[in-house]
Formats: C-alpha cells, structure tokens, sequence
C-alpha cells in the first residue's frame, strides 16, 4: 500500500503532532517560517516515500492541515 | 491515488484563531466530521461559550447561538425544549462549565435536557489569560494562583463529571476523554458520536469532557502538553465512562425498540 | 382576575408559547397561572428555572429558537437579569420581560414601588441599549399592554419590558382580551433551527472589530429612532386648560387621577400626563403642554427618577415641582391633592 | 358612586374569600369592580385582608384611605382598622371574637355572631360567608343572587363546597331584618 | 506600572485587605496582581470566586466583617454584580468597584468603552439608590481616586464606583501613591463581629414597614444629598475664554484634551470640562459656564448617555451638541478637532 | 420545684412569625439552645436567607447578617476569613441552597470554607407561597407543578448533601436529619453541635439538612406534615451521616490534638 | 419524680406537638382562641397530674412556649 | 516634543518587550512616558503591537494615529501599519521576515536583520531587543545605558536574562553607525 500527504503549510502551526504520530517519520519541520510566524510542518521528501496513508497524522493534526491519500 | 482524507466538508475554510496544539482545534475538527458521517448538519446547532471556543461559530458551517459566559444550559434546555428534533450541543470550559455556570449545568443535567455538553477541561481560563480553573491541580502555577493552587485558599480542583453523575436518571451518559494522540482522539471521536445518539434516541442528557491541552497557558509546547495531561492531568480526572444508564437493560431495550 | 393573571393570559392569547421563570413575591400568580395553562397549549413550554439568570437565557435559547417567549420577576430578580438582558439587545431578539416592581434597595419588601425607573429605561445592563418599557395602569391595559408588546418586541427585535407593580398584579377588574389587533410581522429570518435548505448562519453579540461593532451600535440607534418615532403612548385627562400637569404613570397614575378629579371638584384647574411608554419617552407631549401649563408636577412612587424626563422633555421651559413617595408607600389622593392645592395657591394662579 | 370595603381578620379566617365573593358578585352585576388583597404573601402570619371598590366609572385607586365599610373578623383588625371608617360609615364586627364596641361615636356598628352561627351549621369556616351575607343585606350594594351565583363561578365544579357557602351566604343575609 | 496594577497598588496601600473578582478581559491583570499582592499583606485574602455575582457577595461578607475590601470586573460581569450593589447600598455597607467599560451590549469587545455610564450612575440595580462613581483619566489619577475611593467609601457608608477602561488599564505612566491623605474617619460601629460586649445587632436591607421602609430611602436620599455637596470633583481646562466647551471624561477627557490643544494652536476658542466624578455630577460647573460659553460639545466613547447629565445641568440654557463613537472605538483627537472646528465656523464665532 | 426547661436565653422574647407546625420555628429554637450551652453566642455570627427564616435576626440574640437569596454561601466565605474565630453559619433553604444558590453552595464547600450550613429542606418554596423547590418530591403537587412534578418536564428532586459529599477534602461533615418528634429533634441538635465544633476545629466544610415541615404548603396539618415526612420524604432523602471526614484517623487525631 | 409545665397561650399556635410528645397526656386543646386566633394548648387539669416533667413537650415546641419544672 | 512609536510583529516575538523596555528606558530618563499594549488578550493569535509615546510634558492620547516611528518584525505588521506613520517619520523593519521595501515613498526605512543576528548570539528570541538597540541608535530618543540599566528592573535578579537582553541591545546598537 502506497501513501501520500499534502501539508496546508499555511494553515500549520507547527505543533509536531502529525510528527509525532507519523509511524514512518515522513513528516519533518520546514526552515522556513510561514506568515503566520510559525515553522510549519512538512513532508520528508529526501529518500524514498514510505507513506502508506494510514492518516494518522491527519487525525492528529488540530489544523486540518493534511489531507491523505492512498492507493487502492 | 484516492483522497481518504480530507478536511472535513462542515469545517469552514479558514485558519482557526487557536493556539499551535490547542485541544479545541481538535475537538472541533472532530464534531465537523461526526456531523458530517452521521449526516446532521442540517440540524445541529452549537451553542459556543465564551471562552477560547467563542468564535467556533466562524468555523462551524451550521447553525450557532452565541450564549453569555456560563449559561449554555440554559439557552440549549431551552433551545431542544422549542426545537426537540434538532441535535443540540452546548460547547463549553472548564470556567464556563464548572465555575460560573455550576448552576446551569446541573440544573439542565438533573432535567435530563435532551442536548449533548462538550466539556472542554484544560485546567485553565484559557481565553482571559491563564488564570486558575475550578479544574486546575493542586501545585499548578497560574496567573491567579502565581505559587500554585493551595487547598486551603482555593478548593480543590472539581470533577463535575463526577458530580453531574450521581444525578438521578436525567443524566444518561457521561465519559471522560482526551485528545493527546491518535487513540485517545478516536475514543473521543466515538464517545461524542454516542452522546449525540443518545439525545437523538431521547434518553437524558450527554457530557462528553475532554482533557485538552493548552500549551500558551501552561507555558509547555504542545507535546509537552500532551504528556502533563498523560502524567499529571489524567491522575486526577481519570479517563473513561463515567455514568452509562444505556448500559441498564430497561433503557437499552427501550432505544431497542424504536 | 388578577392582574398578573390577566398578563399571563394575555400572552397565552398573544401566541407566547414558552414561559421561564423563578419565583418571587408580588408576581407569583403569573408563573403559577402559566405553569398551568401551558399545559393547555400545543407545544407550551413552562420551566421553573433555578435562578433568574438561568430563566432570563432560556428566554434566549427559545427566543432565538423562534418563539414567543417571556418571563416576569420583581426587583432583585430584575437586577440578576441584566446581563441577559443586554445579550438580548446586542443579538437583536424579541422578549417580554414583566417587572412587578417592589420597594427596594436591596431585599426591600413587597409593596408596589416605581422605583426601577431608571434601571428600566436607561438600561440597568451594559452598554448602548435601550428596552422598550410599558406601563399599565389598569388590568385592562396589562392586557391590551402585555399583548402589544410581544408584536413591538418581533417587531423591532428588541425586549420590551413590562413594568408593574405589585398593586396592579394584585388588582382584579373587569378585562376584555378582544382589543388585540395583531400587527403584520416580518418573517422570522434570522432565528436559528438548523440549516435546513438554507446557509448556515449564527447569532452573537461579539463584535471584535470595533468598526464593525461600533456600526452594530449605530444600527441599534436607527432602530430606537425608529421605535421613538412611532411608538410613543401617552395618555391625557382634563389637560385643555390645566395650570398644573401632574404627570405620573403606573399606579401613581391611578392615584394621581383620583387626585387630580377631586381637585379639579375644588375647581383647580388641573390635568394629568400619563406616559404609557416609559422608553420611548412621551416628551413631545410633555414639551406640548409647556406653552399652557406653568408647573408640572412629577409624582412617582420613588426618590425622583422620571422627573429627569421631564427635565429633559422641558429643558427648563416651564418649572418643575416633584413629589415622591418611595420605599413602597400607596400615597392616597388625598394628599396629592393637599400638594397640588398648595402649590396652585403658592403659584397664585 | 363610587363605593369601598375593607374586609380584615387573620390568616384563615377566609377574608380574601369573602372580599373576593363580594367583588365577584359586583362584576355579575356590570358594575366597576376592584379588588386589592393586601400584600402579606412574602411574610407568614398576622392579618390578611382586601379592599373591594365597586362604582358606576373607572375607578381611580383601589385603595381605601377611608372606606365607608370594614367588616372586621377578629380584634386586633378591630384596632387595626376602625379609625379608617368614615364618618358615618359601617363597622361590621364578629362578635364570636369580639368582645369590644368600637370605640368611635360617628359611626354605626353591626355585630354577627358569624363565629357561632358557622358552628352551628357545622362548618367553623363559612363563618366569611355568613358575614358577608348580613353585610350584603345590610348594605344592598349586591342583589345576595348575584353573590350566590357567583359562587357557582369561584368553585367551579365543587359542588358541596358551593352549597355550603351559598347556604352561609343565606344564613348570613337572613340573619338581619 | 499599568493601570490595571497601579489600581491594585493603591487599593493595598489604602489599606485594602481583601479582594474578590472573576476573570475578565480587559482588567484581569488587576486581580492578578493582587492574587500575589496580597499573599504578602498580613490578613490578606484573595479569592478568585466561581463567578461575579458571588465575588460581589463575599465583597458584602468583608464588608460587614468590618474589612477594605475590592472587587473588579468589566461590563458584562458588573451587570451581573447588579444585585449586590443594591444590597451594598440598601444595607449601607462600604466597598469599591472597578468596571473597567469594554465594548457592548452582550459580549461585545474589550476595546475602550464608555457605554456603562447610565448603568453607573444611574444605577443598574433595583431601588433608589446611588453609587459614587469616580472617572480617572490617567494612572496617576488612578492611584489617587482609588485610595480616596476607600475613604469615601467608608466615610459614607456607600459602595464607589471606579469607572476606567481597558486603554487606562492597560497603560502605563509614571505614578507615586504619596498624593493620598487618608481622612478622618467615623469608627465602624454597624459592623457584624460577633456580640462581644456590646448587644447582638444585624444589618439587613428588608424592612417590610413600608414606612420605616420610606424613612430608609430618605436617609439615603440626604446621605446622597450630602456627596453631592462634599465630593465633586471636576477639571475644567482653557476654559476662560472659551465659546465651545468640550465635556467629556475617562479616556475620551484624555482625547479631547489633545484636540482642545490643538484646536487652540488654530486659533479656537475652545476648553474642556472634564468631570472626575460621574455621580454626583459636576451640574454646578457646568451651569456656571453656560454664561460664556455658547456651545457644549458632549464628547462620549458611547452613543449618548452623559450628554443627557449635560443637558439636565443647563436646562436649555445653553447649546448642546453630541459627539460620540460607540462600540469600542477609540476616536483620534483629530477627529474630535474637525468636529470642534466645524461647529466653531457654522456658529460663526 | 425546678426550671429544667425555660424558653432558650438567645431566642428573643417575640413571637415568631413562623405557621404553627414549621419546622424552622424548632430549628431557630435548637440553634438558641446550643449557642447558650456551647457558650458561643459573643463570637456567633448567623447569615439568614431570603425564604421564610429571613426575618430569623428578630429572633436570634447574636449577630446576623441578612443575605440575597441564595448568596449565603458567598457571604459567610469571606465573613469568616475576615473573622476566622467567630462560629458562622448560613441558614438556607432549598430554594435558597439548591436552586439560585447552588454555585455559591457548591464552591464555598469545595473550598472547604470553616463554617457551617443548615439547610432546610421542605420540599417547597415556603416563603413565596408554595412553588416546586428543586427537593420537591416526583408527583408532589405544588403551584407550579399543579398537577405533581416530572421527571420530563421538571427534573428529580436533587439530593444536594449527596452531591457535595463527593467533593474532596473540603467537605468534613454531612449529615441529614429531621425535626418530626423528640427523639429526632435531638438527633438534629447533636448534628449541629457537630457541625459547630467542626468549623470550631478548622476541620473544613459542615452541613447539616434537616428535613422540615412546612404544613402550609403541604396544606397539611402539623402532625399530618411529620407524617408524611416520615412515610414519603425520607424516602428519597434518607435520613442519616453522608460524609465525616473526622471518622477518618488522620483527621481525628489531628483534631484530638489541639 | 412529680413536674408542672407553664404554657404560654398567647405564643401557643396549636400545632399539637407538645400533645403528641407528651407521654403523660397532660396536654390538651384549649376551646379558646387565643389573641392570634390560635386554639392554643393547655395543661388538662382535669383530674391527678401525671407530669413527670420530662421535658419532652418543651422539646418538641416550635415556639418556645413551654417551661417546665421539675421536684429534684 | 511628542514622539509616539508603534511596535508590531506577531504574538511570541517579544514586541510588547520591546516597547515596553524602551518605555523603561524613557522613564529612567524623567521623560513623560505611556505605554500602551493593544487589545489582543481575549483572543489568541494574529499580530501583537503597542504603542509608546514619550514626551516633556502631559501625554493626552497615548494612541498614535500617525506616529513618528514604526517598527516592524514581521510582514503582516509590515502591511497593517506601514500607512500610519507620519511623513518623514521612519519605518525599522526586521528584514530577516520581511523581504519587501514600504510602498510609500515619503518615509525612510531602516531594514536590520535582527532575526538572523539574534541567531548568531544563539537565541533567536533577541531579535526584538537587537531591533531596539538599533532603533535607539538611529533615533536618539533614550541613551542606550537607559535601556540597559532598565533591563536589570524589568527582569530584576534574573542574571542570565539580563545579560543575554543587554547584549542583544548593544549588538543592534551597534550594527548601525
Ligand atoms: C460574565 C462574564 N464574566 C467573565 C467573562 C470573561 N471570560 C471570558 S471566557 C472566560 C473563561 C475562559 O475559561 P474556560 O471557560 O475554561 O474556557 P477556555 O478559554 O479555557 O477554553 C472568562 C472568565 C465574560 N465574558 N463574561
Ligand atoms: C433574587 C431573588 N429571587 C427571588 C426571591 C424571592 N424569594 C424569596 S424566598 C424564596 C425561596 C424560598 O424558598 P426556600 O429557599 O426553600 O425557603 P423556605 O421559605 O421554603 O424556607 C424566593 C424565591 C428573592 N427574594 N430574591
Ligand atoms: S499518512 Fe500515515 S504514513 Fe503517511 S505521513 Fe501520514 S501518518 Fe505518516
Ligand atoms: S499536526 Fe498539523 S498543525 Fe501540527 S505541525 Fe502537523 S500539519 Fe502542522
Ligand atoms: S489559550 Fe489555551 S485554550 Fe486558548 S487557544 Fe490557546 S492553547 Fe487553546
Ligand atoms: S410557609 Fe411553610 S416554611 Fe414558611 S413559615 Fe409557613 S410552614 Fe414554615
Ligand atoms: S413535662 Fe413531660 S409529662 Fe409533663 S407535660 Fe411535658 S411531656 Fe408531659
Ligand atoms: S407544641 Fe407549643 S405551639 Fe404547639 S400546641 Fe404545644 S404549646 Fe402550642
Ligand atoms: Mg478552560
Ligand atoms: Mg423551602
């Protein structure tokens, strides 16, 4: 099963649930600030994609941030 | 590749004002998606407090009616009274709930008002600035209790939860909750879906109290946050089911039947 | 029946289907008789609340619901409502709110008093807001008051308060309920039901942006001209060649009417104003009268509160004398009379 | 005419009943009818009474600062009560529990033995009524048919309770020539 | 020190042992600070109570228990306090009260308002009664009015008001606490201690003889009678050769002090009258200025409520002319300048 | 021959104006009798209610203050930290204690303020003329519940002793007792003396409830009122110690301490 | 043990506690009313007295209208 | 002389600090000084500001509708108040976040990378007193030893605050000559 995310970096604010929930360490926190002022979250995109859409982090993020999808 | 997960359809597209880790994010993402599966946003109506959760109407895409500080029992008792077929909820904290609104609630709770409470318990007045709950620990520093609460000056922190239980058949169901990780947001999930089923079955009245972090005011990152109320918070309010009169069989033949 | 009775059965004929409320002397007949007749009604709602907070926000709940809804209490019970009663305001919904005043401060007791004047018309609550206020004089005009009242509330979307006391709640005189005539009412478009076929929407009175707040104030303003305008009752007995108005509503009027016959008996020429509507205040009438009238005399069952009315009504175009009776003192004719006369003499007229 | 009554005793004695009879039968009459019982509710005990103005027009005030009947059912209302009279006015007294004569000379007295005469149909009670049945005599303010009827409308239903006061009613009015 | 500290600070330094209140914006670093302030006083009690109407009930309890004590809150919160402020005054029992005015009516917002001023002085509560209610327009009149509040509190046994708003609570300026002089003092014989050597007494608000009741509200009535003629304060500033003169007080006092100046460097006539207390109300001054000046421009953080105190001090004897901006917002003196202005030339002065 | 039983030397000399039969008339009478025999009454300090026992300082010769219906709580919270070694206690009835005042209730004995509650219960609104109070029993009739009260519409009677004994260390004392013959009047005046040596020992919070004829409500006569609370009232308030914290050791070394 | 009990019928309401309690029936129902309007109790004079002066009637009193008296 | 400042930036980078230890700094100087945080309180997030204004005499209005300065830490501030300064006055933003020029044409604008150098000495929360250090220099309105010593009052006896803050103030000073 293959797995993918997108992160509203935007609507982050950085709170490091979807990391701390993320069993594949996908997600990591970006450098750059966004225009709220917050460092937000987003997708580990060095070495292979190890997402398997189980959405964990999207029920963990407070934001709404992530959406998730999945191969069939 | 499918999108199995999406923002949910009744959570309005904007950014919410709540703090990075903020519990009540949570928790108002779930009610939008539990509307959205049980398919009532037709005809649910929250009614927001003041406090931190006083602008859910900006987020929330059905109905809502502001209340004044303290008095969504009343206004929702009255509410399902004039409107018995609609899902009411009441969204409240722990100052709103348990201090200024003691009255309310329990009054509401011991009619068996037909409407559901979110209880949001963050040991705190988050909204005004950190200031002591009815609900915050004993030793917890706030901006009102500046060396920690002390048994002697203010009381001891109060388990409504607890006390709105030993109400006689008005109140049907009772759990306590968190949302500190994915499980623990999934029992929520699930133990408000079972409030809001209860009042659209008729029982009594539903509380569904939910731990929740707030990082600004207890001055922690949000997963610091996520382990005090694992540690700490939790040794106090004890998670689960609380009162259950569903799991009696009169009752539960009763809802059976219809 | 009695007066608060004949309230609680006006409104029952007004189509108010829900009563909230909590028990206090001198008004317990109207939720007493409510509890009973509500039972009577499709979908009547009656809740003893368990304080007069809670009774004033279930006022709320069922007002933004969609009913016709109202509650009563005296003095004390009225205080604890003005939080509830400013939220009415600043959401913009109907109620009838029924003030059997007694005499205060405080606990006070029980007699008939006016003296919550002020906390009714100037708002006792927080912020720019104004409650209509209607004061009966008669059984018959609770009646005809109380239902009137719940039209100009759906009206305008605005809480009309209801003042009494408890010598015309206790009071029984003949009353017809067949004055009514209802007036056409806009559709109910803001009340909140679910959204059903329709947007989502919500009501509130937090307003963070202080411009879009201070435009909500503005509007509110519009609205109260607008119910100053066409809501003024007053009402006027043997004013044509009077030299002393007496000016005086509720039960004060009723005295002050039997006072001012005796003395007109005397042959004095005398006359009474009797504001109706304590908000909007009757002061072009008042501001009329001056040209004629050379002293007003303000009798109220209070230290003096309406009489800052008719100071403004008259900015100093004509003198003004008061006489009051607080602490929930009955005055009798009679000594009004021995008032007026005295200052007719005293004036020379 | 414009014509008032203070009716006045202790708690129990049923003087708002009979104030309230009296007022009844006054509306069935079309006459202008106030009632006014007095304001003892938020405290216990003490006296009880009510003021009954009937007239031909809008009634002004429906207090009594000098009414021209009192029916008085006990002492200490005698003494609370008997100097409001006016001057040629009537005292109506239950002499079963008082033993005093006003102590005023411009106004007339009438005493029933209202007390005992209750006793002796069997029912202490309707002691009210068979004072206002001699006061409506009396007075003639009220056809005592009216009052009667009256009851049929204040105890709707109950019947045994209507034909013992209305039995009072007629004791009471026959009671005086 | 902030405005809302400085008010805590003085409170202490008068002698202020207790405080009760409930959270709410803007005010809160007040009870803040005397959460901590007042763990360091010998006696000191701080109870952050479960809501506003129990805080201005335990205000009652120190009260009678002989203590200085203090409450605040802000609007919606002084609503609900409505009842006990009656019972203060009718039980005629010191205590002082800060409202620091947010935004309204309902929940409105926590901006700078000025719309609680009939609710202020004209009491909010049942019955006739009054509070002293004093207008601070900087922190270091904070300071001051807040320790003298103590003072008249006790003096004449009435609860004081302290009207401010979220700009003077939240603002910092540079104060001493070396202004206060601490009056004589009448000694507290009515207080509840417990009848140790002397016959067992009670304090109590119901008093069911209607007239024992009357002679009660009279001796308020001369009591107030008595402030009027003791305590009124009011500033008065360019106001010698003024033809305009602006009346305002709190914050908006501060605004037009600024316009007043700048209309002045443009060459206009203009003063200010600034009242410091709202209740009694400087009528006399402003009467006294009627002479000269030819308009009164009311200048209010509100839709209009002392204007009405204006008119009722010149009784049509002089122009009056409303400018007021609801809602929270906080007008600029420039704004207030044009306005000023505008009036200046149509005039013709 | 001796006095052994003289009209108590605390209660005035003026008759109460209480209906024959009340039981706030026996209570007022038992609060006399202990503050002589404790020898309390130069440091007593009573807090009436609004309800029928408002005018009770007309008949007490000690200290009172006069409270706002349903404020007790509130007053007597800062009246004793002002004065931490007078006896204070509020008297409340069910109106007064467990409907308007029920936050104030709730909050002063969760702080485990030092003094303490009587609490007359009768099941009625007495002083307002009869009205459902929140202990009137299910199908009792009142002017407000014309045809007895509900479940649906108006609630259970709420046992508020049970619910305030479930509050923390605060609490000390409960107890639930009546004034319907000798021998449980005696009881109730053994459960005050307890109460007023509980706040006298700084343990926390007491409270007696004493279940009290109110025969004009029930328009009933006196002994009928006894009756009926013997038969129907104790029923659902049973009678008895719902909480004492000083049977716990700890506590009652402490205590024995000092 | 003998005793004698003093009621005071002008505080008496005749609500027949004292009556109830007494163990002796020495109490009775006055036909007088008193001032109040109250048939107020009396101690039955009619034959022997039986009081022991146990006080039980006092106790149960509402009003305080009873003393008691007591041979040592 | 009347000189009013707004600072602004969003809620964590320690703006109301900043103003409030320049407003210290005035007052340690006797100058007349209020300080005014805006109304953020009762709702979380968005941008936080305050206002000092500093003067010989009488402040009336501690707002500043048109004020001399401005200092801005992040671009959302940058938009909602580089239109109220005064001309001529000047405009100090954090052009670590802020990557734009103001659009106006009638103010100058002084650009310090005060977030970039606050990470250089280690402690990315300095940003604000770096900005201070170098809007004190340009401005001359306090002395800089004024701030510093006012550090040891804000923070009193928390030694490693102090020193880090009164570094940050001393490196911003000295990025502008
Ligand atoms: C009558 C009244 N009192 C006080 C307030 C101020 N206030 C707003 S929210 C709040 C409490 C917030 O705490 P809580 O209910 O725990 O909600 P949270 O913000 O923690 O979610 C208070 C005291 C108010 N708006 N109205
Ligand atoms: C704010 C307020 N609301 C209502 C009242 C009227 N009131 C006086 S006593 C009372 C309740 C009486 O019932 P309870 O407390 O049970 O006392 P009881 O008379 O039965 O002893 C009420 C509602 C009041 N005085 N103040
Ligand atoms: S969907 Fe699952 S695996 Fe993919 S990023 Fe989210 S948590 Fe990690
Ligand atoms: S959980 Fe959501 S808000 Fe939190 S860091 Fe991840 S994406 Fe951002
Ligand atoms: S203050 Fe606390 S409760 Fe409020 S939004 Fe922030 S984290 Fe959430
Ligand atoms: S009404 Fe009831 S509680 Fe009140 S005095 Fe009478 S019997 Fe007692
Ligand atoms: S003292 Fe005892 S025996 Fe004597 S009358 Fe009283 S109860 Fe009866
Ligand atoms: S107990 Fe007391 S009040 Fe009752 S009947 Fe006996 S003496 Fe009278
Ligand atoms: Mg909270
Ligand atoms: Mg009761």
């Amino acid at each position: 099963m293959k797995g993918k995310i997108e992160i509203d970096t935007e609507m982050c604010k950085g709170c490091l649930f979807c990391i701390e929930a993320c069993p594949k360490e996908m997600i990591i926190i970006s450098e750059e600030l966004n225009l709220k002022g917050y460092y937000p979250a987003k997708v580990n995109d060095k070495g292979e994609s190890r997402c398997n859409g189980c959405t964990l982090c999207a029920v963990a993020c407070p934001e709404a941030a992530i959406e998730v999808y999945r191969e069939k | 590749m499918k999108k199995v997960y999406s923002r949910p359809k009744y959570l309005k597209k904007v950014p919410m004002h709540y703090c990075p880790g903020c519990g009540h994010s949570i928790v108002a993402k779930l009610i939008t998606e539990l509307v959205e599966e049980m398919d009532i946003a037709d005809r649910t109506i929250c009614i927001p407090p003041a406090g931190c959760a006083v602008l859910l109407y900006n987020y929330f895409d059905f109905d809502c009616v502001e209340s004044a500080h303290g008095r969504g029992g009343a206004i929702a008792t009255a509410m399902k009274r004039v409107l018995p077929d609609r899902v009411i909820f009441t969204y409240q904290g722990d100052g709103d709930l348990a201090a200024i609104g003691t009255a309310e609630t329990i009054h509401a709770a011991n009619r068996g008002e037909r409407f559901t409470t979110i209880f949001i318990n963050n040991a705190v007045y988050g909204m005004t600035g950190g200031q002591m709950a009815p609900t915050t620990l004993f030793n917890q520093k706030t901006t009102t209790s500046q060396f920690g609460r002390e048994m002697r000056r203010d009381g001891a922190p109060i388990k409504m939860s607890e006390m709105l239980a030993t109400l006689d058949e008005g109140v049907a169901y009772i759990e306590r909750t968190t949302v500190i990780d994915v499980p623990s947001i999934k029992k929520t999930k699930k133990a408000i879906k079972k409030a809001f089923q209860i009042q659209m079955d008729d029982i009594g009245f539903s509380l569904v109290e939910v731990l929740s972090p707030c990082p600004t005011n207890w001055k922690m990152n949000p997963l610091q946050s996520c382990k005090w109320i694992d540690e700490d918070m939790t040794k106090v309010f004890p998670l689960g089911v609380i009162k259950d009169i569903t799991e009696n069989k009169k009752v539960k033949e009763a809802v059976n039947a219809d | 029946m009695r007066g608060n009775t004949v309230v609680g059965e006006a409104a029952i004929r007004a189509g108010c289907t829900c009563y909230f409320g909590y028990p206090i002397t001198p008004q317990n007949e109207l939720p007493e008789y409510m509890s009973r007749r509500l039972t009577e009604i499709e979908d009547g709602i009656f809740i003893q609340s368990e304080s007069e907070i809670s009774a004033i926000n279930m006022v709320l709940g069922a007002s933004v619901a969609g009913a016709r809804v109202m509650t009563s209490s005296s003095s004390p019970g009225i205080s604890l409502k003005q939080e509830g009663i400013s939220f009415l305001c600043g959401d913009e919904l109907p109620a009838v709110i029924v003030n059997m005043v007694r005499g205060g401060p405080g606990l006070g007791n029980i007699s008939p008093a006016q003296s919550d004047y002020f906390q009714s018309t100037r708002g006792g609550g927080h912020g720019d807001y104004r409650t209509v206020v209607l004061a009966p004089a008669s059984c018959q005009e609770m009646a005809d008051l109380t239902m009137e009242a719940f039209d100009i509330s759906d009206y305008y979307r605005n809480p009309v308060l209801i003042l009494a006391d408890g010598m015309l709640g206790q009071m029984m005189e003949p009353v017809t309920f067949e004055n009514y005539k209802p007036r056409e009412l806009p559709k109910k478009d803001y009340i909140i039901d679910g959204a059903k076929g329709r947007p989502s929407r919500f009501v509130r009175s937090l307003i963070l942006n202080t411009k879009d707040m201070e435009e909500h104030n503005w509007k509110l303003m519009r609205k109260y001209k607008m119910i100053t305008k066409n809501e003024i009752k007053c009402d006027e007995f043997m004013m044509d060649d009077a030299k002393i108005a007496v000016v005086a509503y509720g039960t004060a009027a009723r005295i002050a009417k039997g006072a001012v016959k005796r003395a007109r008996k005397e042959g004095l020429k005398v006359g009474l104003i009797r504001p109706i509507t304590l908000w909007p205040y009757p002061s072009e009438v008042i501001k009329k009268w001056a040209r004629s009238v050379s002293l007003f005399v303000v009798f109220e069952m209070s230290a003096g509160q309406m009489i800052e009315d008719v100071e403004l009504s008259l900015k100093g175009s004509s003198e003004v004398y008061f006489y009051g009776r607080p602490g929930g003192v009955i005055p009798t004719p009679m000594e009004l009379v021995k008032i007026i006369s005295s200052q007719y003499y005293q004036k020379g007229f | 005419m414009q014509i008032k009554t203070i009716f006045a005793g202790f708690g129990g004695q049923g003087v708002l009943m009979m104030g309230y009879t009296f007022a009844v039968a006054a509306m069935r009459e079309d006459k202008i009818v106030t009632y006014l019982p007095s304001y003892g509710a938020e405290v216990r005990g003490g006296t009880a009474n009510c003021t009954v103005a009937i007239s031909d027009e809008e009634i002004a005030s429906p207090i009594a600062s000098s009414p021209e009947f009192i029916v008085v059912m006990n002492k200490p209302s005698l003494h609370s009560f008997q100097n409001k009279v006016q001057t040629g006015g009537i005292l109506f007294l239950n002499s079963t529990l008082i033993d005093e004569d006003p102590s005023r000379g411009d106004i007339e007295s009438i005493a029933i033995d209202a007390g005992d005469m209750a006793e002796g149909i069997g029912d202490a009670r309707t002691a009210n009524l068979i004072m206002l049945g001699a006061f409506i005599k009396k007075t003639n303010l009220v056809n005592i048919d009216a009052a009667i009827g009256g009851l049929g409308d204040i105890f709707e239903g109950k019947k045994k309770v209507i034909e013992m006061n209305s039995n009072a009613l007629t004791i009471g009015y026959d009671s005086l020539k």
